[in-house]
């Protein structure tokens, strides 16, 4: 049983929920622990920068501090919890000033940082430590002719030159066709939704998602699938805004990659937090459940 | 019997004397350093001046000077002058030292005080130094008047006829079956647009005619042994599977060859050929090649059609590959480019967006004897593009892919900006950082493309894409990219792009830099032996660099660099011997214990090991006098002229003022 | 007519020179036929004042060994040279400071103390030697212990030095030899300086192993290994100081199977010892990565120990920063 | 003596942690604005700010919404040719300019940070219906009818929790934080 | 100036190679650019030639710190020597570090020909980083090594 430092973030609890059941309930089934780091606190998305970068990186450290504690890989669900965390890790590794800095404000709660553990997101855990091959053993519900857009946006890739190709990376594909789902080639799959500016520049914002969901249509997604809450949110319940703004007619279901490798294991939608969202995903569970005719045939 | 030394210390105008007292200098060197052996010190203006070198010669004829230390410039500037004065004044070149305290010293320093101080260290370091200088002879080695030149692009056929012309040998390697590289591949040459094949062609004819000129197409260099004047070089022939000395190039194999391949080389992957073949028809030499990775021969043990057919049974299934050596002098690599891969850059869209071209795959496409047949169209093969755009610096001022600038690419751009209007008629946009048209004639060209209502977006293309946000998009590519000349970004819906890829080394350039014992720079481009003055020879003796080997260049400097080196080569072969600097190692065979440490440390393979004697030693011909060797045997039993521990160590001490009497020093208030 | 008159004398060091010269066995008559011996403390009894009260320059040879590690060694040294014609800088600790020397590594507290403190002493009260000690008889002296341990010819001009720890007995006994056919007038002496009794090439040129060209993946101990024994052990990673050390003892201890640990000192003309052999086995080291050069360079426990076991009072630092402190 | 300070030399000591190249490097060449999703809503492009800051047009860049308008999306950054940081230097403008008190008028984003520190450093979570009162009053009549339908929707949905969440080690956590900087005092 | 307010003044001996470091060196001098006077430079034909005596020798004669200077690795003009350079300063470390000599006295640059200015910038960094360990005054008691030499013309 493979164990990590769990780090949900402040949106799984609220409007990520379903990300967070379906993250626990596929953890559970491919034999991962997500421990949750104990009383977290939030990573500040995008919006500590803007006052004070220290500060940002010091909260960050807070929650890195107490997985390396533990020993563990810090694992996130969040996308910019997790570039967050990134940065801040390898920061606090290249920077001894920082660490310094940091690690003086640390003692006040009697932590100390140093950057030694792994900082991943939790769909590259299942597909580095899990495997595609061990998840293609438990699939039992293939999704068949589910043509899903894989939208990674921008967080979880960027700016790590060191990393998998920023502008054309290919994990989440692999991922879909492991669970029988069909992923469609799109160029907008990296590009931002918009999430920090769904608040502060309404417009911006909905022009982004516009862009996404047209890429998305015009290649005849029937779903986008999100590894981030922000981008899920985004995505969906701006869908009917977008429409407003632009006259379109867009009503694409969003789901989590979590929610739809769920259903290929076949656990219970319920337990995936499916049936929540604003956009019915019920054609997904029909998909599942053909798959799942099929194979009594 | 302790020396008579002369100590120069040079004001260079003020270059010196404004930051360093060079009186004070010299008379602190008269005082001092007395016991070292010092006779005379002088301060002068300039002793690299006919005055200056007088002034020394005569000090040696009438104080009995034995040592010279001369403190002025940098050795790498003055050291031959001084040399050559002592040598005037019948005292051994050897026995004179020069130290810089310019570059070293007053030129680096703001401290007068200190600056001095440190003058009088260099100064009695050099003396120090000196006391145990030998006289030395410069080594003399014969030329061999044969010259190796690797790579038959333009540069290499360059530099070839211009040695061979000029009546000695030359054995010219080529990997490809044919010479004439990367510019046969093209259609028009900028600016002038004349035809490519049409100046290029008789150059290679004149190649494969010449008397003077071994031709050594399908081969490679697999060894280089021995030093300036006198390598030999081990070359490998690929066989080619025909009877060179039996066929006519009259083509008959390759029209009944049965089997059709992909040529990614000549024609970019853009055309087809046979597996039996001559990569283009103008090729030199004539004969063809059998391609034994794809010829069905080769693949089912079945079809010879080739030789059924061939008029003068010239085809040959067994031939082998044969290693011969050949005896150079000199040498020259003009081995060139590769282009950068434009799928390194996803977001441009390459090998994704079929529309989307290299610039080589467009000069085929442009060359009338290309798979087109020079109809400029898209992908499909048949439809004309109404609009085409080009991106320039595709990999290039880009610390991501190549830092540099490939200079060629404005021109080219320009080139096929102009080819696209003038066959199509269609629209064409510029995309560029800068327009640099730095030579002859290129400016004009790139007013003649603004006149002939080319558009120019000045701005470095974000990506290409064919997500359609507008009805006007749909079934388009498009370029988004920010128009900086009006600050904002602009999506310019086209038919077919261009990326203007840039140049780059050859990817096994540092194997070859390796093979030949010369170095690379950062991104793997030869480097010269100085960047101005010396541009085409490398620091190693012997060895010379021309074309785009060097750096990104275009063809008219390539052919410069050709005969350039050409030029440089045919002066060593007439001086018939060389002199070599006799800084060299030698083994006491008494001291030499045979522990053998010393055996691998040299690069040249100049240490022999005599199993007989149980003693190692130096070949001085092979020795290049780094001292490595020296520094690296433990019984001290190696020795290295011009380096000596004697001289570094005394100079050492020297530099940090040991041994001089505090008294004597002269209290100044 | 009388004998030339021959000196040995013991200063820091363990002895073992005194066996050696012992050990020439019948040789040993040789001396005594050809000298008359005037001063050897260790063999018979003699007084400083009976040497001092000899004439300048009146022994013709003396044999020195130990190296120079209070004032009485030094001032035995000064007189010495006074007296004699010819003085041999005897065994490794006169020439190179050798095992005594390797006190120079620590500060000479650390010394005092660990031989007065440390478990195999037995000093329940922790007392240090005084230099001087008033007694109702009087006030009674020992010689003053310098900071660090000095050479010979770092205190006094040195005539020939003959290396070894000790000398080997046959060397010694060819030395005698020569200058028994000097005084008959068979031999000259060599130049002032040289060094007698031993090779001018290193131990490798005695030592029958075999040797190909080197390369050095890793570095071993070699009671940790199953060395080759007909391969040159350095080769094998063992760290042999015989490449450079001078030659003379007929490669004894590789040929054994243990690797050579340098106790003839630096061959002929070389101006520091370890530093020849940091060279050489740096420079046969089989990576050009800094980290994995590293990796390899563990395997060399203590190098400065390895390189100057007999050496570092010889060497152009000769003592450690510590040390020199005091 | 110190020299005074050119507003292209505050704006790189500000950019504290960033590894990237400084702006001196860039070449104008516009990659940026020629990658970034939000310029169209911006009033000078990434570019165009790089080069006022290099200008030392301090009040023009102070004026302009570039910064509070970029997405941190840090696409610019990945595609640079000079390997400038570009998204962090959005960031580094921000943060001078909270600093110093001088932006737009009628921006949300400083507001938002603001409030979503402060809330941040009261708690320990955020919480998004509380950061709802920086904003609304900013949006107009329409945006903020949208914005109750959509809360709604969300709450109804069980997406969005009614109360906030608290940290438990709220104490240490703040006397962190005032080691840092001394805003957010706990309420 | 009295005495104790003079700061201290490192003397610091430069190894360089022919064709790479010495290059900088000139290069750094033709540019006028500006570095400490503290070091005083020895040209070899190549770093290779570094004999660990030369480096002894300096210490024991008084230098506060030595630099080893040479083309980068890939870059020797006598193709690998450099690394030979290279191997020997990770040893020699070792061993100075043993006679208690802290290893920020030596140092060991890559320098290319057209790199004067970093040549430059290392040899003040590295003249500061020395100036804070202070002086070394390598000296065997009872005898004098180094002349001091700022007096010779401040005095």
């Amino acid at each position: 049983m493979k164990q990590y430092a769990y780090y949900p973030g402040c949106s799984l609890e609220s409007l990520g929920k379903s990300y967070n059941s379906s993250a626990m309930a596929v953890a559970g089934a491919l034999d991962v622990e997500l421990k949750e780091i104990e009383d977290w606190n939030c990573c500040g998305a995008t919006a500590y920068f803007p006052v004070d970068e220290l500060l940002a990186y010091t909260l960050t450290a807070r929650n890195l501090a107490k997985a390396e504690k533990t020993g563990l890989d810090f694992v996130a669900p969040c996308s910019a919890c997790y570039k967050n965390a990134y940065f801040t890790n390898s920061y606090l590794q290249r920077d001894a000033d920082l660490a310094e800095h940091i690690n003086y404000a640390l003692e006040a709660d009697n932590l100390h940082v140093s950057g030694t553990s792994k900082v991943r997101h939790l769909i590259e855990v299942f597909i580095n430590d899990v495997g595609l091959e061990e998840i293609k053993n438990k699939v039992t519900h293939p999704l068949k002719g589910l043509r899903v857009a894989p939208y990674y946006g921008c967080q979880i890739l960027r700016p790590r030159k060191d990393h998998e190709d920023v502008e054309n990376p290919q994990y989440f594909e692999g991922l879909l066709s492991t669970i029988g789902a069909e992923p469609i080639e799109y160029a907008s799959k990296t590009r931002c939704c918009g999430g920090s500016l769904i608040i502060t520049n309404r417009k911006a914002a909905l022009d982004m998602v516009r862009i996404l969901l047209l890429d998305a249509i015009n290649h005849n997604a029937d779903v986008i699938a999100t590894t981030c809450p922000m981008c899920n949110v985004n995505l969906e319940v701006y869908q009917n805004q977008v429409n407003r703004e632009f006259g379109t007619q867009y009503s694409i279901p969003v789901m989590y990659f979590t929610q739809l490798m769920g259903l290929a294991l076949g656990i219970v939608p319920g337990n995936l937090g499916i049936g929540k969202e604003q956009i019915s995903g019920a054609s997904m569970l029909a998909f599942a459940q053909n798959a799942k005719q099929e194979r009594n045939l | 019997m302790s020396e008579r030394i002369g100590v120069y210390i040079c004001h260079c105008g003020t270059n010196i004397a404004g930051i360093v007292d060079v009186a004070d200098v010299s008379k602190w060197a008269g005082e001092k350093l007395a016991d070292k052996g010092v006779v005379v010190s002088r301060d002068y203006k300039f002793m690299c001046s006919s005055l200056g070198q007088e002034l020394i010669q005569k000090d040696i004829k009438e104080q009995k000077l034995t040592r010279v230390v001369v403190a002025a410039c940098s050795p790498h500037l003055h050291e031959k002058t001084f040399r050559n004065a002592c040598k005037g004044a019948d005292l051994n070149p050897y026995l004179c030292e020069l130290v810089s305290i310019r570059e070293q010293d007053s030129w680096v320093h703001t401290d007068k005080a200190a600056a001095t101080v440190k003058a009088k260290a260099i100064v009695s370091g050099g003396v120090a130094r000196v006391i145990h200088h030998e006289a030395l002879e410069p080594l003399r080695v014969p030329i061999h008047p044969a010259t190796l030149v690797v790579g038959g692009g333009i540069a290499g056929i360059q530099a070839a006829l211009e040695i061979a012309d000029a009546g000695f040998r030359v054995y010219l390697v080529e990997r490809e079956p044919s010479i004439g590289g990367h510019m046969a591949q093209f259609d028009k040459t900028f600016p002038t647009l004349d035809c490519s094949a049409c100046i290029l062609t008789p150059k290679m004819v004149d190649v494969g005619n010449h008397p003077n000129i071994t031709l050594l197409t399908w081969s490679e260099v697999q060894k280089v042994d021995g030093y300036v004047g006198n390598f030999t070089v081990t070359i490998k022939k690929k066989p080619r599977y025909i009877k060179t000395e039996d066929c006519t190039g009259c083509g008959i194999c390759w029209e009944k060859c049965p089997k059709k391949v992909v040529d990614d080389i000549f024609e970019a992957g853009m055309g087809k050929r046979k597996a039996v073949y001559v990569p283009f028809p103008q090729a030199v030499p004539k004969y063809p090649v059998i391609d034994d990775v794809n010829c069905t021969y080769y693949l089912k043990g079945t079809c010879k059609a080739c030789e059924k057919f061939c008029p003068t049974n010239a085809i040959d299934f067994n031939q082998k590959a044969e290693e011969i050596t050949v005896e150079v002098g000199n040498i020259i690599l003009a081995t060139g480019y590769d282009l950068f891969d434009a799928r390194r850059i996803p977001h441009y869209g390459y090998g994704k967006l079929a529309n989307v071209f290299t610039n080589l795959e467009f000069e085929r496409i442009c060359n009338a004897a290309g798979p087109t047949g020079g109809n400029i169209v898209l992908r499909d093969g048949k439809t004309a593009p109404k609009t085409v755009g080009i991106v320039h610096c595709v990999g290039s001022r880009d610390k991501n892919y190549n830092a540099y600038c490939s200079a060629i690419c404005c021109m080219q751009s320009l080139k096929f900006a102009h080819l696209v209007r003038e066959r199509t008629g269609a629209e064409v946009y510029n995309f560029y950082i800068d327009i640099r048209t730095p030579s002859k004639g290129y400016e004009e060209f790139y007013q003649r493309l603004l006149e002939e209502g080319t558009r120019f977006v000045r701005g470095k293309v974000a990506e290409v894409t064919n997500v359609a946000r507008v009805p006007e998009e749909e079934g388009k590519l498009i370029i988004q990219v920010e128009d900086t000349l009006i600050g904002k970004q602009r999506r310019i819906p086209v038919d077919m792009v261009i990326l203007s890829s840039g140049m780059q080394a050859r990817h096994d350039s540092k194997d070859v830099a390796k093979l030949f014992g010369i170095s690379c720079s950062a991104d793997n481009w030869y480097i010269e032996r100085h960047p101005k003055l010396d541009p085409v020879a490398t620091m190693t003796d012997g060895i010379y660099i021309a074309g785009c080997v060097q750096g990104p260049k275009d063809i008219p400097a390539s052919v410069v660099q050709g005969a350039a080196a050409a030029a440089r080569v045919l002066g060593k072969i007439q001086q018939k011997e060389i002199a070599l600097e006799p800084v060299r190692a030698t083994i006491n065979e008494d001291q030499c214990s045979g522990c053998r440490i010393c055996n691998n440390l040299c690069p040249f393979n100049a240490i022999l090991f005599h199993e007989d004697k149980m003693v190692s030693e130096v070949n001085l011909a092979l020795c290049q006098g780094c001292g490595t060797c020296v520094a690296g045997c433990p019984a001290g039993a190696i020795s290295g002229t011009g380096f000596s521990n004697d001289q570094i160590l005394s100079q050492i001490d020297g530099l940090l003022l040991l041994n001089i009497s505090h008294a004597a020093v002269p209290v100044e208030s | 007519m009388s004998k030339p008159k021959f000196a040995m004398y013991w200063a820091a060091s363990c002895g073992g020179c005194e066996i050696a010269v012992l050990n020439i066995h019948e040789k040993i008559l040789d001396v005594d036929a050809n000298f008359d011996v005037v001063f050897w403390p260790v063999a018979m009894d003699a007084k400083y004042k009976d040497v001092e009260a000899m004439e300048d320059g009146s022994i013709l040879l003396t044999l020195w060994n130990g190296g120079i590690r209070n004032d009485e060694n030094e001032h035995i040294a000064h007189l010495l040279r006074r007296k004699s014609k010819i003085l041999v800088a005897f065994g490794s600790c006169a020439c190179e400071g050798c095992i005594p020397g390797l006190a120079n590594f620590s500060p000479i507290k650390e010394v005092v103390d660990t031989a007065f403190t440390t478990i195999t002493t037995d000093n329940p009260d922790n007392l240090r030697p005084q230099t001087s000690y008033a007694m109702p008889e009087g006030i009674i002296t020992i010689p003053t212990l310098y900071p660090v341990l000095k050479t010979l010819e770092q205190v006094v001009d040195v005539d020939y030095y003959m290396p070894g720890c000790p000398p080997e007995s046959h060397q010694i006994a060819a030395v005698i030899d020569l200058v028994v056919q000097v005084l008959q007038g068979k031999a000259e002496l060599p130049p002032k300086g040289a060094t007698i009794g031993a090779g001018n090439s290193t131990v490798c040129d005695e030592c029958p192993r075999k040797r190909n060209v080197k390369t050095i993946k890793e570095f071993g101990r070699i009671q940790l290994m199953h060395a080759d024994p007909e391969l040159c052990l350095l080769e094998q990673g063992i760290p042999c100081n015989g490449p450079a050390t001078r030659s003379g003892c007929n490669a004894r201890c590789p040929t054994v199977g243990a690797q050579c640990i340098g106790c003839y000192g630096p061959a002929e003309g070389v101006v520091d010892y370890g530093a020849r052999l940091i060279s050489a086995f740096a420079s046969v080291i089989d990576s050009n990565k800094p980290d994995e050069i590293d990796k390899i360079l563990d395997g060399l426990v203590d190098p400065a120990g390895q390189f100057y076991r007999f050496n570092l009072a010889g060497s152009l630092l000769r003592s450690s920063k510590s040390a020199q402190k005091g | 003596m110190v020299d005074e300070l050119f507003f292209s030399h505050e704006i790189a000591n500000i950019m504290y942690a960033s590894h990237g190249e400084p702006i001196t490097n860039c070449l104008q060449c516009g990659t940026c604005s020629g990658t970034c999703p939000a310029v169209e809503f911006m009033d000078h492009t990434p570019r165009q700010i790089i080069g006022m800051i290099r200008a030392d047009l301090k009040e023009e860049v102070m004026a302009s919404n570039t910064y509070w308008t970029c997405a941190s999306c840090f696409h610019c950054t990945v595609r640079c040719p000079a390997e400038i940081d570009i998204a962090d230097m959005m960031y580094a403008l921000k943060r001078y300019s909270m600093w110093k008190g001088q932006f737009r008028e009628g921006l949300i984003g400083p507001d938002f940070s603001e409030a979503f520190v402060k809330m941040i450093v009261n708690s320990g979570r955020s919480f998004e219906p509380l950061l709802a009162a920086t904003y609304l009053p900013k949006f107009s009549a329409r945006d903020i009818i949208q914005e109750g339908l959509m809360a709604t929707g969300l709450v109804l949905s069980g997406k969005m929790p009614l109360l906030p969440k608290k940290i438990k080690g709220l104490k240490k956590f703040q006397q962190m934080v005032r080691r840092i900087i001394p805003i957010g005092e706990p309420s | 100036m009295t005495e104790e307010s003079k700061p201290f003044e490192p003397v610091i001996i430069g190894f360089t190679c022919n064709w790479c470091s010495y290059r900088a060196a000139d290069m750094a001098g033709t540019a006028r650019m500006k570095y400490a006077p503290n070091i005083r430079l020895i040209r070899l034909m190549c770093s290779g030639r570094l004999d660990p005596t030369f480096v002894f020798k300096a210490f024991a004669g008084g230098a506060d710190a030595v630099l080893i200077s040479g083309c980068h690795p890939g870059d020797c003009h006598y193709v690998e020597q450099n690394y030979k350079a290279m191997r020997r300063f990770h040893l020699l470390k070792r061993v100075l570090v043993q006679m208690g000599i802290e290893p920020g006295r030596l140092k060991l640059l890559w320098a290319s020909a057209a790199e004067g200015a970093i040549f430059a910038a290392e040899i003040n960094k590295f003249t500061e980083e020395v100036r804070a360990l202070g002086p070394l005054n390598w000296s065997q008691p009872g005898e004098i090594v180094s002349t001091p030499i700022m007096e010779e013309v401040t005095a």
